[in-house]
């Protein structure tokens, strides 16, 4: 048995929390040997999570359990008992597929701000910050425990909030910081609320158990309550529309790479959401609204970052607004999964023949699914992007930028992967994913994937609005003796840029390999996880 | 600002002489609310708790040019870090098993191994394995943690707030 | 002694103190003392789900023998949640005087940079 | 407009909360409390602990408090970072 592997979950989130406790010790030596260690400890990160995902797609695609403190690693029930007592872990392919999320972006994220932070005060800080939401984002995706979930949510908030006031002398990160913190603190009181009734209903706190219990006992009006109280907290921090106010400040005001980071936040928010609606309340009458509801909001999000989008000025706070425009797909496409879902025979044997049959309700959760990971690569690359611009152009406001191609190339040619990625243009990644979810939400209503489409043609023209201020045209200002952007900065980018063309050019693979056990994870793995726990089938 | 009491010279004699007399006390109880963390009400977090306000309490009343000296941002910083890194290590510790393992509980006298007879009794303090060397990293994180943003946002504030 | 859900009716209208100041109250530091109101219900929700009629402290040091004690768990969660709630609070604060800082207000009303 | 629309927000959460403060079970009667019959009846046998509580908050759940310690240090670290100090050209109005 590979020992690595198997304490992998745990490591996943005690490796960044050591580097993250340690930086500040280690940074008083010097920024090289700071540098050097965070380098360390996010290289040992993105492997662990890699470890953690190759092991597990590897596999027989069972959920794994991890014990914590427990006298064996997977015996998650004492003698005698059928409630489980200690905090667990629980890795899914759903888990697995968000820790690689994560560890993309992270990377990224943290070896661009090796240069772009290389001139400002208070770096220690600053990675030790990146580090504790790095920790957070992986405790979301890995814990199975409801009020663990909760605390990682709050570490998640804290550090974000940290990050996105860290440049104080920005008038508007100020503002941003305190809108954020409260809204990120309501989100997460409301889902300590659900918690907490959770608790007093069922008397455990573990996520499979709960599960089972809803699923034996029926769903009752505290059980409904708790359901609308998390999806009211999660679709706030996961920025979906009526609830987005903050998405476009935080995204926006965040220093560039660490804006990459808070969309794999908003996304670990996301995948929470779904959790809750497969995994705890997957069974029962009331699914199909759920999944209606869902759609709605989608929709809502959709139309409304598009459109919020044509109209900025602010290059950061454009590209924040596309961000939030495309948390509505991964929205629409496991809304539409949900309400094809519940129209089927609930019974795993049943919705296990459609997933091999590639029913249009699979095809469109796997398309929401997909999206998630080309979203991630597209939006951390156009951030990334972003911060190389206004480094070198001294400003935002698009009105005063211009003519950066004749002297930054590169950024200009990544900036177009990304912008035309976002904007589902075929031979990259955004294209992949979004036709699945035009497919598949046509067959539910082709209203949803008109509005869809559109709205994607629409963010074309947003980008190309953005290219044409920012690159094209004479050079103005700052711009007429602008630089390259350094290799420190260039790297990352190349990176995620060649993410994205990959996923473009063999989407078939990366979907057959990670993406269907992510989607079989929720599409009918509600028994396997509870079994995982509890026992039995 | 000025007129909320706390400046740099402090409060009053009074003041600072009850200060002077009650902050040893509230050290010590402190220091036993974090060491009796497992027999009795409280633990880390409250007994660290309990000496940060000592320290807070001697912010005020003696004012942020009186402590200075006793109180060092960087030292406590540093101090924080190390709690949580030992609170950290202390989890680590049990990793054979698994995270988080509680391997000195029960081995049977030595370090915090001595086991508990069942049922209501006084209590012993050189029992629960981990558990009370955990209650110490922590207490020594919170009472250094909270002292430090107390101090950092008291002159602070007064520093950033107004343009 | 009987008290119905009364306990927890409590509890909420605390939370709805709480929304009600961070919703319609105009001064940030307002807004935070609103956010407090409502950690404070949430936290006294939590504890309390945890009583059992005539339950003593669940401490062995101070128990009678055979006496029944309330649930450990949710005394558990919410000092968690006191000390994310001191976290919090600390850093809306912070912010709140650097809003200062720059604005030179702590009316919302005047605070409006982000917009659209 | 904005202020009625809050209203109405404000309104529907706040009877949202107090039906879910009285369709919960009554006080002092928990539902279900096997884990916390666990805790109260093993706390001393594994961990020879006599505060039950520090029991659960550092070993049966010692996670939440790694996690707990981790919050209060982010808090630490977020309002350092913001007043540290700062270089000549990061005053008041600085470059993006």
């Amino acid at each position: 048995m590979n020992t690595l592997a198997t304490h992998a979950p745990v490591l996943l989130i005690a490796v960044p929390l050591l580097g993250a406790f340690a930086t500040p010790l280690v940074g008083k030596l010097g920024r090289g040997a700071r540098d050097l260690f965070v380098g360390l400890i996010v290289a040992l990160t993105a492997a662990l999570a890699g470890l953690l995902a190759a092991d597990f797609f590897a596999g027989s695609g069972v959920p794994s359990i991890y014990v914590l403190g427990g006298q064996g690693l997977s015996i998650p029930l004492p003698s005698g008992m059928t409630v489980p007592i200690r905090i667990l872990f629980e890795v899914d392919g759903m888990s697995a597929f968000m820790t690689l999320i994560t560890a993309l972006v992270t990377l990224a994220g943290a070896y661009f701000s090796f240069s772009y932070w290389r001139e400002r005060s208070g770096g220690s800080m600053y990675f030790s910050l990146l580090l504790l939401l790095t920790a957070g984002i992986f405790g979301m995706e890995l814990t199975g425990d409801m009020f663990n979930f909760f605390v990682f949510l709050e570490i998640t908030s804290i550090a974000a909030c940290g990050l996105i006031g860290f440049r104080v002398w920005l008038k508007k990160s100020q503002e941003a910081g305190f809108k954020v913190m409260t809204l990120y603190t309501l989100s997460g009181l409301f889902v300590l609320l659900a918690v907490a009734l959770l608790y007093g209903q069922h008397g455990a706190l573990n996520m499979a158990f709960i599960a089972s219990q809803i699923g034996t006992l029926g769903v009752t009006v505290v059980d409904k309550i708790a359901l609308g109280l998390l999806l009211t907290g999660l679709a706030m921090k996961a920025g979906a529309v009526p609830m987005h106010m903050w998405a476009p400040d935080a995204y926006g005001e965040a220093p560039a790479p660490t804006s990459a980071i808070l969309v794999a936040n908003s996304q670990a928010s996301l995948y929470a959401v779904f959790r809750v609606l497969f995994t705890l309340f997957g069974i029962g009458a009331s699914i199909a609204t759920n999944g209606w509801i869902l759609i709605v909001l989608a929709v809502l999000t959709i139309f409304v970052g598009v459109t919020m989008a044509l109209v900025q000025n602010d290059l950061k706070r454009l590209i924040a607004y596309g961000a939030v425009s495309q948390i509505g797909y991964m929205l629409l496409g496991v809304g539409v999964g949900l309400v094809r879902r519940a129209s089927l025979v609930v019974g795993g044997a049943a919705l296990a023949d459609k997933a091999t049959a590639l029913d249009y309700g699979f095809v469109a959760m796997q398309g929401g699914i997909f999206h998630m990971l080309n979203d991630a690569a597209c939006i951390g690359l156009l951030f990334l992007t972003s911060g190389a611009v206004i480094r070198a152009s001294g400003t935002r406001d698009l009105n005063k930028m211009g003519g950066l191609a004749h002297r930054m190339k590169w950024t200009t040619v990544f900036f177009i992967i990304g912008a035309f990625a976002l904007a589902g243009i075929p031979p990259f990644n955004g294209f992949a994913s979004k036709f699945l979810i035009y497919e598949a939400s046509f067959k539910l209503s082709p209203f949803l994937s008109v509005i869809a489409i559109l709205s994607s043609i629409m963010l074309l023209a947003v980008f190309v609005k953005a290219f044409q201020g920012a690159f094209l045209g004479p050079k103005v200002g700052l711009a007429v003796d602008a630089e390259e952007a350094p290799l420190g900065m260039l790297v990352p980018m190349a990176v995620l840029a060649l993410v994205v063309i990959a996923f473009g050019l063999f989407p078939g693979f990366f979907v057959d390999t990670i993406v269907t056990p992510a989607a079989k994870a929720l599409w009918y793995g509600r028994d396997a996880y509870i079994g995982a726990v509890l026992g039995g089938g | 600002m000025g007129g909320c009491g706390m400046n740099q010279d402090g409060m009053s004699v009074i003041v600072r002489t009850v200060t002077r007399f009650v902050y040893g006390l509230i050290l010590v109880f402190g220091f036993y609310v974090i060491m009796h963390g497992h027999l009795t009400p409280g633990g880390g977090f409250q007994g660290g708790a309990v000496v940060a306000s000592a320290f807070a309490l001697l912010l005020v009343a003696l004012g942020t040019a009186g402590v200075k000296g006793h109180l060092n941002k960087h030292l406590l910083q540093s101090l924080e870090e190390v709690g949580a890194l030992a609170f950290l290590g202390l989890a680590f510790a049990g990793i054979g098993t698994a995270f988080f393992y509680n391997l000195l509980a029960n081995t049977g006298g030595g370090f915090f191994g001595v086991g508990v007879p069942a049922g209501p009794n006084a209590g012993v303090l050189n029992a629960g394995g981990l558990v009370p060397l955990m209650n110490w990293a922590v207490g020594l994180k919170v009472m250094t943690g909270i002292a430090c943003i107390v101090i950092v946002m008291l002159v602070g504030a007064r520093k950033e707030g107004t343009e | 002694m009987n008290v119905g859900n009364f306990p927890f009716v409590i509890a909420a209208l605390l939370v709805v103190f709480g929304l009600y100041a961070l919703l319609f109250k105009r001064n940030l530091i307002k807004m935070v003392i609103g956010v407090s109101l409502v950690e404070t219900g949430v936290n006294l929700f939590l504890v309390m789900l945890g009583y059992r009629s005539d339950g003593a402290a669940p401490i062995y040091t101070y128990a009678n023998a055979g006496e029944r004690m309330v649930l450990p768990t949710p005394q558990a969660l919410t000092l968690t949640s006191i000390v994310i709630g001191l976290a919090t609070t600390a850093l809306l604060l912070s912010f709140a005087v650097f809003v200062h800082g720059h604005y030179g207000t702590l009316d919302v009303r005047k605070i409006k940079e982000l917009r659209g | 407009m904005r202020k009625a629309l809050l209203l109405v927000c404000f309104l529907f959460v706040t009877a949202f909360l107090l039906l879910a403060a009285t369709s919960t079970r009554p006080f002092g009667t928990p539902n279900e409390a096997a884990m916390d019959d666990y805790f109260i009846a093993n706390a001393q046998g594994e961990i020879a602990v006599n505060n039950v509580v520090t029991a659960v908050v550092f070993d049966y759940r010692g996670f939440d408090t790694l996690g707990e310690a981790t919050v209060l240090f982010t808090a630490v670290i977020s309002v350092l970072a913001l007043f540290r100090k700062r270089r000549e050209d990061e005053q008041w109005g600085g470059a993006a």
